[in-house]
């Protein structure tokens, strides 16, 4: 099982992320990210202690960013080198609503 | 050659196992990230589209070069991907052949079944 | 082996040649269409993609498979379509997969640039 | 160059192709689509002589659907062997708003 830890966060609003995300444990994520996306405005995901992310994560993170169209954005906060690494070979920095924050 | 659980619960574990793998090769840090992922959505597809119940991973180190190999039991499912149908996706293979020098993917037929994946990752500077 | 320029307007002319070649072999119309916009979406790729000024393909008939292959002298452009920002696409290399039995691409290098595609595909019943 | 020629249809409103669409010509249907598409409705693809089409068709076809979505549709009318097969590899009929007309 991939050590995976999903806390919410209040201030800046959203989630933080440490460990290894992939396809097992995509749908937590998913779950805690749906009520978000759901009121809208800006959501942080800190993923600076986020070692690994496939992309059944990106799936999810472009899902979720079409649901916020015009409604709301996404913050990725200080990605680490995996998370980097998938951020450029995908150029993810193209999306209009996702900021990456270094 | 190690086999694994066809399920998204391996690929944590198999993760690990390439990366035991990658450090007994001496290979660097990035090098071993790029294949780990690469190796890690080639076991995602076979866990999700293969219908197989388990998969093989294979290591050939090479001079200058490792190729990797996963193979399933299951059928290849060619499909071509609407976006406004599907939704995202469509990210494995093309994210594979970005983090690799060569993938070449070997579908088997009906009467032997059977996908293989093969990535080849060079491992000196070209 | 012939060369056409990669240029939008060869493409008719090379699915020409490509049935003339099917009829050669006396292969079905269907395999024949199958393998003609297999390699009309090479082609088209080649044009669109590899910034080459020409395009080559070669024709390998053998007993119970026909072998194509579509050589340009430009760069592979790896790359992840995202559907939100790219647009509706990347339908090419997964069509030439469902038309035929086998694609390879080989990309070549910075040093040696040059993408080849090989298409097989099967001319009878499995 | 490809034989293809473009007619505009009064009734059913729409085109007509004739020959073979590919790469080289698809600026020229989609000049032809794009006021059809402005104004909505449904549009009739008679595809009946189109011997062959290749995916650059097929993602201008998507764009227009894309275009249409909640404002209108568009009917392929009679699809020859050709059109038929690239129809069904891609599985075109699970579009809503496209209709396939034999
Ligand atoms: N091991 C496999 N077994 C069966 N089909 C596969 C396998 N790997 C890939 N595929 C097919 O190739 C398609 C593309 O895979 P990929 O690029 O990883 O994107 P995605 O998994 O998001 O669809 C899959 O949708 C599936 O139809
Ligand atoms: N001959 C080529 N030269 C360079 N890049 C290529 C070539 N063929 C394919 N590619 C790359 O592969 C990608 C996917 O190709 P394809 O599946 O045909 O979809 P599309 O052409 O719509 O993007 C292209 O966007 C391009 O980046």
């Amino acid at each position: 099982m991939v050590a995976l830890t999903v806390e919410a966060v209040e201030q800046p609003r959203g989630l933080r992320l440490t460990g290894e995300l992939d396809l097992a444990r995509v749908n937590e994520v998913d779950a805690a990210l749906k009520p978000l996306v759901a009121e809208g405005g800006e959501i942080t995901m800190d993923v600076e202690e986020l070692r690994f992310i496939d992309s059944s994560a990106i799936q999810l993170l472009i899902r979720a960013l079409q649901g916020l169209e015009g409604r709301g954005r996404i913050v990725l906060r200080r990605p680490g080198t995996g998370v980097k690494r998938l951020i450029d070979v995908m150029g993810l920095d193209r999306i209009e609503n996702l900021e990456i924050r270094e | 050659m190690r086999s694994f659980p066809a399920e998204a619960e391996s690929l944590a574990d198999i993760r690990e196992y390439v990366r035991g793998l990658a450090q007994i090769a001496r290979l660097p840090e990035r090098t071993t990230e790029d294949l780990v992922l690469a190796v890690s959505e080639a076991c995602a597809n076979a866990v999700v589209h293969s219908g197989s119940s388990s998969m093989q991973i294979a290591w050939r180190p090479g001079p200058d070069r490792v190729e990797i190999e996963v193979r399933d039991q299951g059928l290849f499912r060619n499909r071509v991907r609407l976006p406004t149908v599907d939704g995202p996706g469509g990210f494995g293979i093309p994210l594979m052949a970005a983090l690799t020098e060569e993938v070449v993917i070997e579908e088997g037929t009906r009467r032997r079944p059977g996908t293989t994946v093969r990535l080849t990752k060079r491992t000196e500077r070209p």
